[in-house]
């Protein structure tokens, strides 16, 4: 065995040599056509299936909803289905949520942004320094990021071997009291993906003046985990334009969902279904066009399920759609309870008397949230998501009648209009 | 040519005789194939091999396994490798099998071949090939890898998928599908009080 | 080859000879005294799971809110935890809720009961014929019924291949156009137990004077087909005692709920779960001890999950952890629907205002009732289960927000207190 694993760590004579930083991928992509080629594929992104895929998607306009959700919070201004790893620069600067960043103009976004966006982050951060590299607004380093998100992220230069490249996974797990050197290979093929794909906050307390990127586990990886750890520290992202309630936004719980999932539990990685093995002119490699394995059946899903293709894509619909009428109701109960809330304030209602409502609200839109954010969650883990919306119906829906309540304290006794949202203004 | 023709040409006194046997032997043989369904030897379907009930314990403990649905008798005990071997093997098995059946000198405890044997190993990694060989997905089988190198899958599998005991009294009472012998699903006096209505 | 053709066909030599019908189960053990001693395994009760098991749990005591949400209706006097087979008919004698039926007195339940608790109903059916067979009371056949469920219940007596003993299923295949006759062996192996495991209920229009078993599959066997189907009959199972609301009573949907989960769809049956093989003296036989596979997992779920028993217990447990505790909390606001709703009748409501409402808590309720009375649904569907959940919890919170505002109307505005709900009796 030992034998074994000094050849897999030699197995090829770089054409290239290169430093343990470089950010290029080109440089890397010269020792490893085929990975490179692939990885480069993600520029592709005609593939859509019915609620994912490639295409970049103005979910904004697909859903208005959404604007009155994240009223008065960046999100309401621009909101787009993410689309493959070469897209990622392109798209965080264009987004007109972060105030219009384009050409080294003053932005209101911190540096912080770049973290999970390009492999020129660690560079940076070796060179400055991690709270320093926290520090500041995008026009400062944004010079800097200019490689897509690539090699560097994912790999050791010298061995190949999947590394950890960026703080924040391991700091939240030194806070759990676990140690990320001990994971096994098996695991590291999910944990290179959990660096981006998780909820993350931005400390402000950490280091002065530094917005240091942070992971809400401190309580555990489930959705009430990392609830609790917000409320315990009185955190908040924004209030809320409409009710005043003080929001959470959930970004992508990638991560954390698939591990309540049978996949994780089975010991089946991010890696299995998103860059399984590919066989091309007799060479074996890792698929490197990260994509929705619906687009890559035979060699994701059918290496352990010998169905149909159109069995299986029929599985994952069929447990989306499951989820996914839930919590298009869940959306509507949310957006009444966001105007009920505002017309209680036009009421004249107290801020004590208000108090339970805007936490309900809170409470119910992170699980709205994080099922929704959590980009494939529906499949990852369907009993947990599942789980997830029937609470946070329950707490819309509380929260709702309370304020039936206080309507009748105030003399107000109608059916609060629902809102006709027809575009991004509210 | 002529010469041949005329050697295996029988002495005319013979002809009737030989021209009735030879007629009696094609019938005969027919015959055989058809009430013994060797026909049915060509077909993938795992209600041939039950035409003899020899083959009930091992329909009766596939039955009964995870292959069931996915895997029938041939998907494993017969080349896949290609057409014409395929259906090479399966005649040549067919013959055996038939004829030691005819013969009656089939064992209470059938054990398997070694040719045949090579042809299962050969089919278990035909579909699990991917997980087995696939270093990324190594994790469910990969403490095992050096072992299993040389063996044969089913030394560390044993149930799969008949299991260990098959001999022909362990399962007596099994279920197989003999064609002629399905029970109506709905009996005949239900049928006729449903349809009475 | 004659001969031996004929010995494959009858693989067994029958020690007895008995008629189609005959309901002892000591005769055909004759035969098949393994089969007939695992069966009578049943009787041992002595296995319990986190939920489940063989034990008889009287539910009411264990969960008294379920004397509110069933007031007015039989199973608020008694409803017990089901166990094995072998109690089928005692048990069914026992029950108080069907008015102590004891010693030949008059009963207020009609003989339809018995179709599912004994061999000697399809007897008493050719004798008398189906109609006959459903009308009248207990006193007047239960004296016929005295086998406990068993072999002619799905056994053929001459090849002992699995059969349809009873006329409900039959027809509900005929009515939506599918003949049963076509059902190959491994859907055979589920459908012998969905004769019984199945929601129902009694068609008392179709023959006069006859409580007709009926299953309500004609729109599909979903929980909303179904739904649909008693709602467009305008049919009620009773009227609840507090809230007046015309409720529906769903009996174990085991079947139609089994169906909707991914171990259906890849072809596993009932019997592969609950009947495993087993294998006693080198015998192979189907274990007739028909219970909790989690009191077998080594033959039921490792024949195909090569996991550890811990860990597979573990699944089930977490997929019924995930699912009940939003079950509780929808049995905690079906509560509170009922007695706001008796609030407002006793606030002078008219039946124009309350009728939206009572429709709500008739289907809030529907689903609460499909997800427990489906034993082994969070197991055998847990997305499906969850769903149903999710649309109850909404539609109960939704009635409640219209009671708060008909409170409102009514000059009334106050929480309405959760009854304190001790024991059986209200
Ligand atoms: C068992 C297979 C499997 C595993 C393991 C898995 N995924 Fe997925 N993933 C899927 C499927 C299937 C979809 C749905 C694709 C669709 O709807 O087109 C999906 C969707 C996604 C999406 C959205 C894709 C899009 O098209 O927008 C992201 C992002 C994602 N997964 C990331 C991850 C991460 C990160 C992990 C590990 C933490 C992971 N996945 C583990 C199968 C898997
Ligand atoms: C350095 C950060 C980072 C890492 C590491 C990372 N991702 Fe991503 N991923 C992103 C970002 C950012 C996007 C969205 C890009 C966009 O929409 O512009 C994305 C998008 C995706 C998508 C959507 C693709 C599509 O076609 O819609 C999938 C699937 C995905 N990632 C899976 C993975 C998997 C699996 C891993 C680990 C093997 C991984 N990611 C590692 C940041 C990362
Ligand atoms: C912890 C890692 C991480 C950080 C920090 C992060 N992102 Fe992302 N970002 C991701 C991942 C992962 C995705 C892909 C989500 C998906 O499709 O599932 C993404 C997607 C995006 C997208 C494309 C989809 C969309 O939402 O329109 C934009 C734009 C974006 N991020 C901007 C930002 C900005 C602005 C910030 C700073 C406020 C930021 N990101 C901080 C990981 C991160
Ligand atoms: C988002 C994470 C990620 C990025 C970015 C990434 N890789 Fe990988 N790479 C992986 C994973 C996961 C594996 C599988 C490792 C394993 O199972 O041993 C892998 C495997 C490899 C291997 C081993 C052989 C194989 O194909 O399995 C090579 C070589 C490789 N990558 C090269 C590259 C190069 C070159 C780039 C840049 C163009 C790159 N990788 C970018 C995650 C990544
Ligand atoms: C590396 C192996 C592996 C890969 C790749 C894989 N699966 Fe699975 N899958 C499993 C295992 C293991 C289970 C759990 C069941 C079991 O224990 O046999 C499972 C369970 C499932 C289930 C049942 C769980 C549920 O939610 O009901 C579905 C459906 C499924 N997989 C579909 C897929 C699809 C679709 C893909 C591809 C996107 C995929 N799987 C990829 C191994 C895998
Ligand atoms: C005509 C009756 C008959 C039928 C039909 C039949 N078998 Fe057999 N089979 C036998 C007998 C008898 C033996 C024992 C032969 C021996 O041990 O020499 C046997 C032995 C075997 C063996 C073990 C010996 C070996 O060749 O390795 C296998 C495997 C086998 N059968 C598979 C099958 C399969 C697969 C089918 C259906 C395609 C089938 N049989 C149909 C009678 C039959
Ligand atoms: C998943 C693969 C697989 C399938 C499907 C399968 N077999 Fe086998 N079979 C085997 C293996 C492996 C052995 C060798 C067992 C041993 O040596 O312990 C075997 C052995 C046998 C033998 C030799 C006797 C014995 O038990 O060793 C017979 C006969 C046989 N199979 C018949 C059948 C029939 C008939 C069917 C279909 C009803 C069938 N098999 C389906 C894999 C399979
Ligand atoms: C025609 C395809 C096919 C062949 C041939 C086949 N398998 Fe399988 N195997 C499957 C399928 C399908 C499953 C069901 C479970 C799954 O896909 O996860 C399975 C499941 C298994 C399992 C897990 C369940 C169990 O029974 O233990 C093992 C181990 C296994 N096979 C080994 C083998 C071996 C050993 C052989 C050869 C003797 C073999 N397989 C031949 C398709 C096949
Ligand atoms: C030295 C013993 C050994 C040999 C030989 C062996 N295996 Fe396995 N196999 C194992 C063990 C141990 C596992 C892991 C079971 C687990 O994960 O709990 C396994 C797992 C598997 C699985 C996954 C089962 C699942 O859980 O779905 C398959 C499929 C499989 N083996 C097929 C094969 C095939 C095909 C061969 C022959 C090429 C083979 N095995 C040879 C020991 C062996
Ligand atoms: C894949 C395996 C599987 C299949 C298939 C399956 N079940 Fe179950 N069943 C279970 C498990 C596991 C439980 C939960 C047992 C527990 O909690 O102790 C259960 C529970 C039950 C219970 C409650 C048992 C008790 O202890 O009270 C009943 C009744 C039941 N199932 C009937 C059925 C019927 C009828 C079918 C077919 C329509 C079916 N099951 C199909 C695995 C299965
Ligand atoms: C003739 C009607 C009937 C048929 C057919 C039937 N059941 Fe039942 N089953 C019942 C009744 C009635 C009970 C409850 C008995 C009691 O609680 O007194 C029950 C109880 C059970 C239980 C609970 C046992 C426990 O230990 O708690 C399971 C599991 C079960 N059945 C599974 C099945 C399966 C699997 C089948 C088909 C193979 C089946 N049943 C066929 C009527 C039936
Ligand atoms: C369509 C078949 C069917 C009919 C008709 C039926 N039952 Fe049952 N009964 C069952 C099944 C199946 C169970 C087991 C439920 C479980 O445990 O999942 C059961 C369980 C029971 C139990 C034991 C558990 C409990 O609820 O306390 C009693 C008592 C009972 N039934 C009484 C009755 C009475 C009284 C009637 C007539 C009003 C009736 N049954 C009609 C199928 C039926
Ligand atoms: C609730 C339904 C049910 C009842 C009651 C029942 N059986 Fe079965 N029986 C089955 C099923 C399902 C099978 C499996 C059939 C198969 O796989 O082909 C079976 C199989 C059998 C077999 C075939 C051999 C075997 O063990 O697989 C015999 C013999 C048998 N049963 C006898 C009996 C006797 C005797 C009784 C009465 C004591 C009885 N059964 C009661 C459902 C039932
Ligand atoms: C006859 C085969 C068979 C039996 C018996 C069986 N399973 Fe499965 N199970 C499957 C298949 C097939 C899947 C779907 C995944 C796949 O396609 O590989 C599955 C999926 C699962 C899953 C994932 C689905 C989910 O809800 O997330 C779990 C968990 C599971 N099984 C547990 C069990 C347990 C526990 C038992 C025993 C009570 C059991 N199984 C019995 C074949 C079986
Ligand atoms: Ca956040
Ligand atoms: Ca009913």
């Amino acid at each position: 065995i030992m034998e074994r694993k000094a050849e897999a760590v030699f197995a090829y004579t770089p054409q290239v040599e290169h430093s343990e930083m470089e950010p290029r991928n080109e440089v890397w992509g010269k020792n490893f056509p085929r990975e490179f080629e692939t990885y480069y594929d993600t520029k592709d992104i005609s593939f859509k299936s019915k609620y994912n895929g490639g295409a970049m998607i103005d979910m904004l306009e697909v859903d208005p909803r959404l604007v009155v959700l994240w009223a008065g919070y960046g999100f309401s201004k621009d909101y787009n289905q993410g689309r493959g790893h070469y897209y990622a620069l392109t798209d965080m600067r264009n987004t007109l949520r972060t105030g219009a960043p384009i050409d080294g103009k003053a932005s209101p976004m911190p540096n912080t942004c770049w973290t999970c966006k390009s492999p020129d982050v660690p560079r940076v951060m070796k060179e400055k320094g991690v709270a320093e590299f926290y520090s500041g607004k995008w026009q400062e380093k944004g010079n800097e990021i200019v490689n897509i998100i690539g090699c560097a992220d994912c790999h050791d230069s010298k061995t190949m071997e999947l590394k950890i490249s960026r703080p924040a996974l391991v700091e939240a797990f030194e806070r759990m009291g676990k140690d990320i050197t001990k994971a096994t290979h098996q695991e590291m093929r999910s944990l290179v993906c959990a660096q981006c794909h998780v909820e993350y906050y931005f400390d402000k307390k950490k280091v002065p003046g530094a917005a240091y990127l942070t992971f809400p586990w401190d309580n555990g990886l489930t959705c009430e985990d990392a609830e609790k750890y917000y409320d315990d520290m009185n955190f908040k992202d924004w209030t809320h334009k409409l009710s005043k309630a003080p929001m959470l936004k959930t970004q992508h719980p990638g991560y954390e969902v698939y591990l309540t999932g049978v996949h994780a539990k089975r010991g089946v990685s991010c890696a299995d279904c998103h860059m399984p093995y590919k066989n091309e002119g007799g060479m074996k490699f890792s698929d490197h066009k990260i994509q929705s394995p619906l687009n890559n059946v035979a060699n994701s899903c059918q290496v352990c399920h010998r169905e149909e293709t159109k069995s299986l894509i029929e599985d994952v619909y069929e447990r989306q759609d499951r989820i996914i009428h839930n919590r298009d109701r869940l959306e509507e109960l949310l957006v009444r309870a966001h105007v009920e809330a505002k017309k209680a304030w036009e009421l004249k209602a107290t801020e004590e008397e208000m108090k339970d409502i805007l936490i309900l609200i809170r409470h119910s839109q992170w699980r709205w949230d994080y099922a929704a954010a959590s980009h494939g969650g529906s499949f990852h883990s369907p009993v947990e998501i599942g789980r997830i919306i029937a609470t946070g119906i329950d707490k819309a829906q509380e929260a709702r009648i309370k304020l039936a309540r206080l309507f009748a304290a105030k003399g107000f006794n109608e059916e609060v209009a629902y809102p006709e949202v027809k575009n991004k203004d509210l | 040519m002529k010469e041949l023709i005329r050697f295996i040409r029988p002495p005319n006194s013979w002809k009737t005789s030989v021209s009735v046997l030879t007629g009696a032997m094609f019938g005969l043989i027919a015959y055989l194939f058809v009430i013994s369904k060797a026909d049915s030897y060509l077909s993938d379907s795992p209600e041939t091999c039950v035409n003899c009930h020899i083959m009930a314990p091992q329909y009766a403990t596939w039955n009964h396994s995870a292959h069931r649905e996915k895997a029938s008798c041939n998907d494993c005990h017969v080349p896949h490798d290609n057409f014409i071997n395929k259906y090479f093997f399966k005649g040549k098995d067919g013959f055996g099998h038939a004829s030691a059946f005819v013969m009656r000198n089939e064992p209470q405890v059938i054990k398997i071949k070694e040719a045949s044997s090579d042809v299962v190993q050969q089919n278990c990694i035909r579909c699990h090939g991917g997980l087995i060989t696939d270093s990324k997905l190594m994790h469910k089988t990969n403490k095992y890898h050096y072992e299993r190198q040389g063996r044969k899958c089913w030394e560390c599998h044993k149930h799969t998928p008949h299991g260990r005991v098959n001999s022909l009294s362990s399962v007596h009472n099994a279920k197989v599908p003999i064609p002629e012998f399905v029970g109506e699903i709905v009996p005949e006096w239900l049928k006729k009080a449903i349809n009475k209505k």
